[in-house]
């Protein structure tokens, strides 16, 4: 019963992310590149860069990584105080 | 129908990973066989981002010692940099799922999800 | 063999490899294949990178994938139990 | 010519690597995956090197090399793990793909 | 476990990943990698490190690296770096880039180029605080599970 | 400076959390650290507050030159990530400043017996730090990643006890249900900007229209929100999670669920706003599942016999509240005389009843944790005749549970009197089940009171006394929250929550970055 | 009075007032403590007076005489127990149920929006 039910909403569920897939744009021809276009064309005169991704992940999204370092920070303590010896003093 | 897909390949396989990701998910036993699924939905979602950013036949977006035609023809980096955002976060999510594993094994002694039901109702 | 077709015959493999090694990786009742499975996984996915032109994430996925992962993994399965329980 | 023959030895070498795949998939026992792992990450890396060189892209080799290395910490592991399992439950666990 | 040729070839190929993770954090800006990437190499080469060797000898080893409050200081150096930016612009802005500033201060010639390590403004700072901060956490998240279990064994 | 409070929003608890590991040997100082950082926080948080409300909705663009240069000089696409504040999201930032402030207050005492107090007090800060960034980004991935950090740092805390085996499998259920729903809202955002080519939500909402992959993303996006924020077929993860916190991190961990109801919230009015002005069918939805939850949430509560529990399960009939008022709203935005006649109300009540619901409830889980204090045990059946023992504790449980209950003139009664009159004008079965659901949540407390504070004396608590006076004090202060809340609603209505539903309903405000352009 | 009707809350069809009705409050509440004062006052403390009553039953343990938490509400929960069947087999504290809800769920809304019903 769980099962078959669970099947049965998994396959629905999984039917309209093929559909999703299906009905995006095709694969390599981009419709609206206005950001990325700005980002090649900027990127290394207002980053000095030379490796476009590195200036968007630390200057245009710098904020996203350090969402993504804090993330990690997050994840580590997590771990080390999930993992640690003695839960109580007393 | 055959265009789309061999067009929409990359994109046909994602949704096809997400499936596999959320059937292990939804009907294996074993924690670390969930956490698994957990990482495959995470390399399902990584391909995704890549591949909506990826232009026919331009070059990776860097200008060091690129070849010259790749001026002004690059793929779009911004999938790339949410990218490299999603896979740090994938590795959080494993290291602290693990961690969740490996301390319930000490508690529970098993790593069934039937055992592991001590919350409920 | 011009480039087109090397790009297209290359998403085959990679997707033929992809699928296979995910739900080989499910499939398998041992942990310790899973996890062997779940590295050419990550190697594929790399590769799949590599070719769409993400080196950058490329490294990033084999440095995480290749090492990182599975010895989380492999350390984890060893507190643990090793065989899945039969079903 | 030699742009052809690059891409021809690109297909071959993953060709092996989908060998390589199958002994993955059958493969009996766990050093069989173990090994399996191993070389299809030193083709794929052969690989990758010649696709930077189909598409003259010099900064592509460091990901290759990045592979290459990183490939033996992961097999390191997995034999350490072996050998300590080697004690209690042998090795020859019988199942394949299933 | 710890054979010789395992010895061996770990004490070489341990200072190449070592080199070489060094080598993507502070060449992000120009060749594919960075913070991230690079720390995770290191990392890498630091799990080797452990599992080449004995459990006792890492946790001696170890002991003196003090991995949590590296990881901080990666942290608040990000954040600083970021920080910068509130001198007259906003968070997060790049303000060393095409300053002239001695160290990563200059401008990159535009178009392709062979690569210039002297250019990208706070990116390379940026790149190796987050590559700290990404090698102290990951090492110890291994090294955590790593220990655990010896301690397990040892009981 | 003052223009850069969006930002200062965010970095002052960053600064926090990472310093907070540097006092590894020293709890009691890592404590105090991470108390006055929520203390900083606050008062940001408030003049945060005052600006917007003044000043209308403030925008910060990470890495420009100056914060209000939204778009780059000859483009027409904004391409940094830009920080859009508005009266709604200054309205949740203000909730999570003063309950990270009240939880930090309280597990000063709460926690000092254990260990790894300085991981504790730097989750508790990065918690804060995700709802913050969730709740005043306007960029959609940024979203993604602030949800993650939520995710992560909820799910650790949850399993802080390590101890304990049910604490651990708590978290993992809640890492699991959280990865799996961020990873839907990643792949969304993959569909929307494989097909919009941009992140920023307020150009993104300018762009969509009604084309297959938008609907899907939308059904995705309002999923995984759903779950993550506990409405009911996927409420599962809830009890679970606030039943093994600890108390003190039970009203963070509150305000991030209702981040995720923000988000929610935000998807349906401002991100999709073009498409569900027309689509009523989403805010149907939207009532039914708040119905719905309503009503499970109440029924399972009151079976239950773990103090924590009950009240979690009424965490999630008390979201049901919300998701009703302000799906009433979301059903009849595009017929102006009905917004005007109920539609606006009842946003206004399920709105007011988000910070209603987060005081009250904190509250009382406080009081929950209080119990464990000095009890041990949470469960329901070996407690008894606490009364005389912790007059404080009964105190501020009386008071939380009359303003659950609705009992005027607690907060509660005034947000659901709102929610009652709005959706019996939509149909009179929602408000009859609303209020149904209101008198099952007083009996429910009613056990509560009976069964642990009320009866005989239990002797294994002869010896028990008050507890610690910070916990005395966070729990007096929400409750005088709670009475000033009740007696003066109409101040917090006109302030705070009216603000909040006309920056919502706000459509073309939001999409031009208030007014830049 | 303009501060009054600024504290008044108006609703489609209502108001409500927490001044007026503290006000009422206070009134009533000085009405009942001067009935209450006129009666006459027979409370002894340390008697038989104040011990609880149980249908004239000498009950000696207190532990006999606490109402469990679980046995609050009996009757309601034996009343509506087929209900409570259904919802008990929905929570059965598995994670990989959380997750297959949160499928079936979207799977129905998708339908919904998709098919534009």
């Amino acid at each position: 019963m769980r099962r078959a039910l669970g099947l049965f909403a998994f396959i629905g569920f999984t039917l309209f992310l093929i559909a999703a897939a299906m009905s995006l744009r095709p694969f390599g021809e981009p419709v609206h590149t206005e950001m990325d276009h700005y980002f090649i064309t900027h990127a290394q005169e207002e980053a000095s860069a030379n490796n476009v991704v590195t200036s968007i992940v630390f200057d245009y999204r710098g904020f996203d990584t350090l969402g993504e370092a804090t993330v990690l920070f997050t994840a580590v303590a997590g771990v080390l105080m999930a993992l640690r010896r003695r839960g109580v003093k007393v | 129908m055959n265009e789309v897909v061999l067009v929409n390949l990359p994109f046909i396989v994602v949704a096809l990973l997400l499936a596999v990701g959320f059937y292990t998910i939804g009907f294996k036993r074993n924690l670390i066989k969930i956490v698994i699924g957990v990482e495959i939905l995470e390399g399902a979602v990584n391909l995704f981002l890549i591949a909506l950013g990826y232009v026919k036949g331009a070059y990776a977006p860097i200008y060091t010692m690129a070849p010259p035609q790749a001026e002004n023809n690059m793929v779009l980096p911004t999938p790339q940099a949410l990218t490299l955002t999603s896979i740090v976060i994938g590795v959080a999510v494993s290291a602290l799922m693990l961690a969740f594993a490996v301390n319930i094994y000490r508690h529970y002694g098993t790593l069934d999800v039937i055992k592991i039901r001590r919350l409920r109702g | 063999m011009n480039f087109d077709e090397l790009f297209w015959t290359l998403q085959v493999l990679v997707a033929v490899g992809l699928l296979t090694s995910a739900i080989a990786a499910v499939r398998f009742k041992n942990l310790i294949s899973a996890v062997i499975a779940m590295a050419v996984f990550s190697l594929i996915l790399s590769l799949e990178f590599y070719v769409l032109q993400a080196p950058d994430v490329a490294i990033a996925e084999a440095g995480v994938g290749a090492c990182l992962t599975t010895a989380m993994y492999l350390l984890a399965i060893k507190k643990t139990a090793a065989e899945e329980v039969i079903e | 010519m030699i742009e052809s023959m690059f891409m021809w030895a690109l297909i071959l070498l993953l060709f092996s690597a989908m060998l390589t795949l199958i002994r993955l998939l059958a493969g009996p026992t766990i050093p069989d995956r173990a090994v399996a792992l191993d070389s299809m990450t030193t083709t794929t890396a052969g690989a990758m090197v010649i696709y930077g060189v189909v598409t003259r892209q010099a900064v592509f080799i460091d990901v290759a090399l990045v592979y290459a290395v990183l490939s033996y910490i992961a097999t390191l592991y997995i034999a350490r793990y072996l050998v300590r399992k080697r004690v209690g439950i042998s090795c020859e666990c019988e199942e394949g793909a299933a | 476990m710890t054979t010789v040729i395992i010895k061996t070839t770990t004490k070489y190929l341990a200072a190449l990943i070592l080199t070489f993770g060094a080598y993507i954090i502070v060449h992000g800006h120009l060749t594919p990698g960075g913070g991230f990437q690079g720390g995770a190499v290191f990392a890498s080469g630091l799990a080797l490190l452990i599992v080449a060797c004995e459990g006792d000898v890492i946790r001696e080893r170890f002991k003196k690296v003090p991995l949590s409050a590296l990881e901080s200081v990666g942290a608040l150096g990000f954040l600083g770096m970021a920080t910068l930016g509130f001198m007259g612009y906003t968070f997060f802005r790049n303000v060393i880039a095409n300053s002239g500033f001695p160290l990563f201060g200059e401008p990159t010639p535009l178009g392709i180029n062979p690569g210039y390590l002297n250019t990208g403004g706070t990116l390379p700072y940026m790149n190796i605080f987050v590559g700290t901060k990404v090698l102290a956490g990951l090492t110890s998240i291994i090294l955590v599970f790593y220990l655990l279990l010896e301690v397990r064994e040892n009981e | 400076m003052i223009e850069h409070l969006p930002a200062l929003m965010i970095a002052v608890p960053l600064f926090g959390a990472f310093t907070t590991p540097l006092f590894k040997k020293k709890p009691r100082a890592a404590a105090l650290w991470a108390l006055s950082i929520t203390a900083v926080t606050l008062c940001l948080g408030i003049l945060l507050v005052k600006e917007v409300t003044t000043k209308g909705m403030m925008i910060y663009v990470f890495g420009a030159s100056s914060p209000g240069l939204v778009l780059p000089s000859g483009y027409h696409v904004p391409v940094r990530i830009i920080f859009e504040v508005d009266a709604m999201g200054a309205f949740m930032a203000l909730s999570a400043v003063l309950m990270s402030f009240i939880g930090a207050m309280y597990s000063y005492s709460h926690v000092k017996f254990e260990t790894g107090l300085e991981k504790y007090y730097a989750l508790l800060l990065l918690l804060e730090v995700g709802i913050l960034g969730m709740v005043l980004t306007g960029d959609l991935f940024n979203l993604f990643v602030f949800l993650e950090i939520a995710g992560i740092s909820g799910s650790a805390l949850v399993g802080f006890r390590n101890y304990r085996g049910e604490a651990s499998e708590a978290g993992l259920k809640y890492l699991i249900v959280s990865a799996v729903a961020s990873l839907m809202v990643l792949f969304s955002i993959g569909l929307l900007y494989g097909e919009y080519g941009n992140l920023n939500m307020a150009y993104l909402s300018t762009q969509i229209g009604f084309n297959t992959v938008d609907i899907i993303a939308l059904g995705l996006l309002f999923t995984s929100f759903a779950m993550k924020c506990g409405a009911v077929p996927t409420h599962y993860w809830v009890p679970d999670a606030y039943s093994e916190v600890p108390a003190g991190i039970n009203p963070t961990l509150l305000v991030a669920t209702y981040a995720s109801l923000y988000a929610l919230f935000r998807v349906s009015f401002s991100l999709f706003g073009k498409v569900t002005l027309t689509m009523s069918s989403v805010g149907w939805i939207m009532s039914v599942i708040g119905v719905l939850t309503m009503f499970i949430g109440v029924t399972m509560a009151l079976v239950q016999k773990d103090v924590k529990r009950l009240m979690s399960y009424h965490a999630i009939s008390q979201t049901g509240y919300m998701l009703l008022g302000v799906g009433v709203g979301l059903t009849v935005i595009n017929d102006p005389a009905k917004m005007a006649a109920f539609g606006r109300d009842a946003m206004a009540g399920g709105i007011f009843h988000i910070i209603n619901h987060i005081i009250y409830k904190s509250l009382l889980l406080m009081t929950a944790g209080a119990l464990f204090y000095v009890t041990g045990t949470r469960n329901l059946n070996e407690m008894g005749g606490l009364a005389r023992k912790m007059p404080y504790t009964t105190i501020a449980f009386i008071v939380g549970a009359a303003a659950i209950s609705g009992i005027p003139p607690f907060n509660g009664f005034a947000s659901k009197f709102l929610i009652y009159e709005t959706s019996y004008q939509l149909n009179p079965l929602l408000a009859i089940f609303a209020m149904v659901t209101s008198i099952l949540t007083l009996a429910s407390f009613v056990k509560v009171f009976a069964s642990a504070f009320l009866g005989p004396p239990v002797e294994k608590y002869e010896n028990v006394g008050e507890v610690p006076k910070p916990m005395v004090a966070a729990m007096l202060i929400l409750a005088a929250l709670c009475i000033l809340f009740g007696l003066f609603p109409n101040i917090v209505l006109n302030k705070l929550v009216y603000p909040a539903v006309d920056a919502l309903l706000n459509l073309s405000g939001y999409q031009t970055w208030g007014g830049v352009l | 009075m303009s501060w009054l009707e600024n504290l008044t809350l108006t609703s489609p069809s209502g108001y409500w007032n927490p001044v007026l009705w503290l006000a009422f409050l206070i009134i009533f509440a000085v009405i009942g403590y001067i009935v209450y004062s006129r009666g006459n006052r027979r409370y002894k403390p340390n008697t038989e007076q104040v011990k609880p009553f149980i249908s004239g039953n000498a009950v000696d343990d207190v532990e006999q005489i606490r109402v469990r938490a679980s046995d609050i509400y009996w009757g309601f929960m034996e009343a509506l127990k087929g209900y409570y069947n259904v919802l008990m087999r929905m929570h059965t504290g598995d994670v990989r149920d959380y997750i297959l809800w949160y499928l079936g769920v979207g799977a129905i809304i998708l339908f919904i929006l998709v098919g534009g019903v």
